[in-house]
């Protein structure tokens, strides 16, 4: 495991901080009719996905899946803009076109997240692939959960990153439901078993709350894939805190009651905490960080409340480069 | 009869199917877990889990996410014996699944000279509307009906949602079922007992003489509401036709009313370009052209994606009054100040 | 100017992009091998391999068969530097991919409000008329122009094909190519040096003032070798339209034409229901009511899947006999005798 | 391995036979132009082919693709309304309206093979699914190719029957090709192994052309999906001697020079023939058979060239069960 400065450390907890209190005030919003729609958040996976996230460099490139604001909060995006896009204003990171389902940010190599399952995994296999046809050392990761792992396109996608050689990470956020449905009872296998077939490593991070445990499997994958030595796969084992999108009102019944308590022991930001006062972090640096990111959030919301709406004529841009809309 | 909603009159057609044949089964995404409240007992999302506890795993079974492979699965076994019903939440992820679609459930009776009929039912919800941007809003049912070989329905009412479900069920010939997400909540009496509405009829939704309307899925109480609000303010008599059945298409119903009219408006919620009311006014103009007085004007959906924000998808999908300023126009009544600015406030 | 063929214009633009653009890459099944002929010099078939030679196995890959990947691979890619041009040969293969092509392709960057741009080319080719079945004779160009945000061609000369293809693979954002097979013969002079011929841009393909009729693909010379029929036998003066481009598509040059006849016939190859002839009519009839002297007739593929036998096949697609049977409706002329027989034989 | 009758060793040999003398035969109708269109011809792949078939039982099904004569004959189809379909006469097995690529016999539980590479692999697994929900002792089997082997839908169709443990066998002919691309260059991994990180068993039958080798692994395969242990994936090396299908004239270039040389030393029927041989049976018996399956080939020319072509009307037939076509 390489040695990480205490500066990247401490980027870390506050990139999972960042996470859970945006996720916090965004699951909040949605159940004041601030937010339209639903929000699926990332709290409880903070690690799995600050752990990937920064063992990425600038210019690498990630796709990512309905749960999608840690994503790219884990790439460095401001939270102004990604805030403003959950609300629907014109300040939004899409314009208030995409929403929480399709955030994206191309200055930190985030490329979009899909609301469809399983959709967006090629479209990080094309970033490699681009990188490598170009000649750069760029690296893309996919992001998708245990249930993506069961749809056909990945493993169309493992076997032709794997025959071209490509600079790709596929990373399955096994939280371990998908929807109401126990990962168990609808796969065969394991997931991350399933990279062996297809002449790959196949990397299963047990203790996905472990920030450090993620981000160590992430960065040998990485580093295989700058040395032009190709794709991997890797199964992150996490657990989401909340109901599987904000304001569902489907409940959480098809979990064991006690399930739940369990992970919340093994909170990600809590032990990585404990792990920094290990470090020699003081208590009061760690809290004068919460207290800077619950502000940022704050702010977030500010710049959102001050936004304006887009004008409606914003709807007919953008469909393409050249080509006014006529009806 | 009994207040149903149509949800609930979805989940009533598929518990009296399941219990009159036990070829009958259901697979899908979270369908044991009746997230999306037709798997239960029959009214509400409340009676969770009842299907699975009524019809045991065998069937009723949740699937991977893995739709191709379900379809696919689907045509297998209707092709030996079974008559599932696949339920695929969203009408968006039919994309996924598109392969086996047209190239298994439409071809094979018909590559194979007969020797396979395919009684399957794919169903799946329209979820527009409700601010979740272009991957989950599409009403993709013009692209299956340029798909010879499927059958497809599009209910607006908890009665058609019922019969037409069923006689879908029951049909020895594959249907898609498109159910506008807007219309689950609308409330009417259903018959409690098993009814079927064959496919291919249309229904009028209300009857008039001086232009039809012919209305598809959420667009049907719209112009319900522009007909009632043109005969208040206009005295103007509209007629407004529900094909229900996209495939079959009632194609004389349709010619019928027009023949009676002499004016026509089609509306519909799915992307201009190549949609079900081209189609129809293709039709017409084709076939009635010596009655026609006025052109055809359709009102749907731009030929544009879908956006995220409540102050740019609104003007997406046609409303009451676009299709009453589509009526104006057609019978040459000026347009309405106030339905002018409601036009041109929820839709372009 | 040089003769060339349909196929070989396809290859010449490819390879002119490719000079003039390192950026511009090729992959798909068997382009390494040239097995599908436009991935060699620009003539023939018998130049295999060349492209492989001139520009190696960086910018000319050979895929597995894995055609929903691919399209994500090459919009990856596309959104990232490159300009993939993605051989999916068959057009009936193309719904292997229909989820990367509806939701990622034509929606990222509408969604991700304009950050993305997607220049990449989808070609494929259309098989049909050549007794492969159903599973390979598909034409199913009319779903995609149900989906906003793709563009579309369908070229029907060498010279088309290769301005036009230079065109799609100079643009900005997702194009996607529908060749048909029947046509790759086809020879003509077309110029040797690179040229581009604008998206969105019609061909009258023939002038004419009493009669327009729009066509499409290979319906194209059918519909010119009607004309020339028709203005031998009867005097009559057909103009035929090429849109060349069904997304966006030229509807005003359409417009013009119908302006000029006041008649409108549309062939096309596709199946009938919501068809790109129903786009074509309905937006006909929207607009120019005022001038139509006659109903517009379609000719298309009826809503059939393909069969097999040669003795079946021959009659599903538009023909001079059909097309030149449907513009004597519009016009109101006497059925020919030796049309309307094999018309009958060749089409229902 | 599983003793088998002297009969049932001799119906092996002639079910080869019939293979290889029916595509022999449809090979010179198309490139004499009496099949219209292509054929994509079993020839060196009969063993492969034979040995799956003869695994199963009556009332089991198969699914198949394009290379697609083998499949309905080993299942013991009748070769009249086979060849009729493919010249496309009415009293073809599809009425002449599906034609090589669609050849299907439901009679013998041949339930359609798929022009669309991959396509046709979860129609077996549906059809496993009617056996298990209706409780019988059905088995399904689904052939496909080596390209076929990288279409998604091969491992959404292996989780989904892992996870309802269906009597179904994915069958993989890799005969090393796809057209012109070799297996090799397009396969990250080793297909067969590809099974075990789906929770099943991965057999590679190395000598695809020992039809008891094949019989022996498929006879496991379906062993095991009877006693309700679910699926297998098999996956045969063999090889094509003809082009990828008849008339391309693609040629063969693409394969070295003397690779179909030492295949056709290991021909099937003669390795076959040998041990049947050794087990004591005579060469004149032998010499009759082939003999026998000629003329049945003959008889089966003869039957198509006495048939008629199908009324165009028969066009506008057999969409739907019950509606009349209308323009
Ligand atoms: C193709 C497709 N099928 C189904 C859905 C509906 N859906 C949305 S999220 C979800 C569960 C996803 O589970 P997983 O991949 O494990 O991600 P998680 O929500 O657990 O993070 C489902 C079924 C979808 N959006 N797309
Ligand atoms: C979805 C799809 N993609 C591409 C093709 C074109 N195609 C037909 S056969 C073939 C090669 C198939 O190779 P394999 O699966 O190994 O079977 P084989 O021909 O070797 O028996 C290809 C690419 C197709 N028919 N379907
Ligand atoms: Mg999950
Ligand atoms: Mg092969």
């Amino acid at each position: 495991m390489e040695t990480l400065s205490i500066d990247t450390l401490l980027e870390m907890q506050r990139r999972m901080l960042r996470i859970r209190a945006f996720d916090e005030r965004a699951s909040k919003m949605v159940k004041r009719g601030h937010i339209p729609g639903t929000v699926h958040t990332s709290i409880g996976q903070e690690a799995q996905v600050v752990g990937a996230t920064m063992a990425l460099s600038p210019g690498d490139y990630t796709t990512g899946n309905h749960r999608s604001h840690g994503h790219p909060i884990g790439m460095g995006s401001p939270l102004g803009p990604l805030m403003a896009e959950l609300v629907g204003k014109a300040t939004g990171v899409c314009k208030g076109k995409g929403g929480s389902l399709h955030l994206a940010d191309f200055a930190v190599g985030s490329l979009g997240e899909s609301g469809i399952v399983g959709s967006s995994i090629p479209i990080a296999m094309g970033a490699a692939l681009s990188a490598s046809v170009r000649g750069t050392e760029q690296v893309a990761l996919a992001f998708f959960g245990d249930g993506a792992a069961n749809q056909g396109v990945l493993y169309e996608s493992m076997n032709l990153s794997g025959v071209w050689n490509l600079p790709v990470i596929f990373l399955c956020e096994n939280n371990q439901y998908a929807l109401s449905t126990p990962a168990h009872t609808v796969t065969s296998g394991v997931i991350a078993d399933r990279a062996a077939g297809f002449g790959m490593p196949g990397i299963r991070v047990e203790d996905g709350q472990d920030v450090l445990a993620v981000h160590d499997a992430v960065s040998t994958a990485v580093a295989r894939a700058r040395a032009g030595e190709g794709p991997s796969l890797i199964e992150v084992v996490t657990y989401r805190y909340n109901e599987h999108s904000e304001g569902l009102r489907l409940g959480t019944d098809y979990r064991p009651a006690d399930e739940r308590e369990a992970w919340l022991k093994k909170d990600p930001i809590q032990l990585f905490r404990e792990h920094l006062r290990s470090q020699g972090v003081s208590a009061d640096e760690l809290d004068a960080m919460e207290a800077e990111v619950l502000a940022e959030v704050d702010e977030a919301v500010a710049f959102t409340d001050a936004s304006p709406y887009p004008d409606p004529s914003v709807a007919f841009d953008d469909l393409y480069t050249d080509t006014e809309y006529a009806a | 009869m009994t207040v149903m909603s149509f949800l609930g009159a979805i989940g009533a057609a598929q518990r009296e199917a399941m219990d009159a044949d036990e070829r009958v089964i259901i697979f899908g995404e979270d369908v044991e877990a009746n997230v999306y409240g037709t798997t239960g007992a029959g009214k509400t999302r409340s009676d969770k889990g009842d299907f699975l506890q009524m019809y045991g795993r065998n069937r009723i079974r949740n699937t991977p996410i893995s739709e191709e492979s379900m379809v696919g699965a689907a045509a297998g076994a209707a092709m030996t014996g079974l008559r599932p019903i696949v339920d695929l939440s969203y009408s968006s992820f039919l994309y996924m699944a598109m392969d086996q679609f047209v190239n298994q459930v439409a071809k094979n009776r018909y590559m194979f000279g007969g020797q396979a009929s395919m009684p399957v039912v794919f169903r799946s919800a329209m979820f527009y509307g409700l601010n979740t941007g272009a991957h989950h809003s599409d009403r993709p049912y013009p692209m299956f009906m340029n798909v010879p070989g499927l059958k497809i329905i599009a209910p607006a009412t908890p009665t058609d949602a019922k019969g037409l479900l069923r006689s879908a069920i029951d049909s020895d010939d594959p249907v898609l079922t498109f159910e506008a997400c807007l219309l689950w909540g609308s409330k009417e009496d259903v018959p409690e007992e098993e009814f079927w509405i064959p496919l291919g009829e249309a229904r009028t939704a209300r009857e008039g003489t001086d232009v039809t309307v012919v209305a598809i899925s959420s667009s049907v109480p719209e112009a319900v509401a522009a007909a009632e609000a043109l005969a208040a303010s206009e005295g103007v008599s509209v007629e407004v036709i529900d094909p229900r059945t996209l495939v079959p298409l009632d194609r004389d119903a349709i010619l019928r009313s027009v023949h009676k009219t002499g004016r026509l408006v089609v509306a519909e919620p799915a992307h201009r370009t190549c949609g079900a009311a081209a189609e129809i006014s293709a039709h017409v103009v084709e076939e009635a052209f010596g009655v026609l007085k006025a052109p055809i004007v359709r009102v749907t959906a731009p030929d544009m994606q879908i956006p995220f924000s409540t102050a740019l998808e609104k003007q997406m999908y046609p409303t009451r009054h676009t299709i009453e300023a589509a009526i104006r126009r057609v019978l040459d009544l000026p347009a309405s100040a106030e339905a002018t600015e409601l036009a041109s406030a929820s839709a372009q």
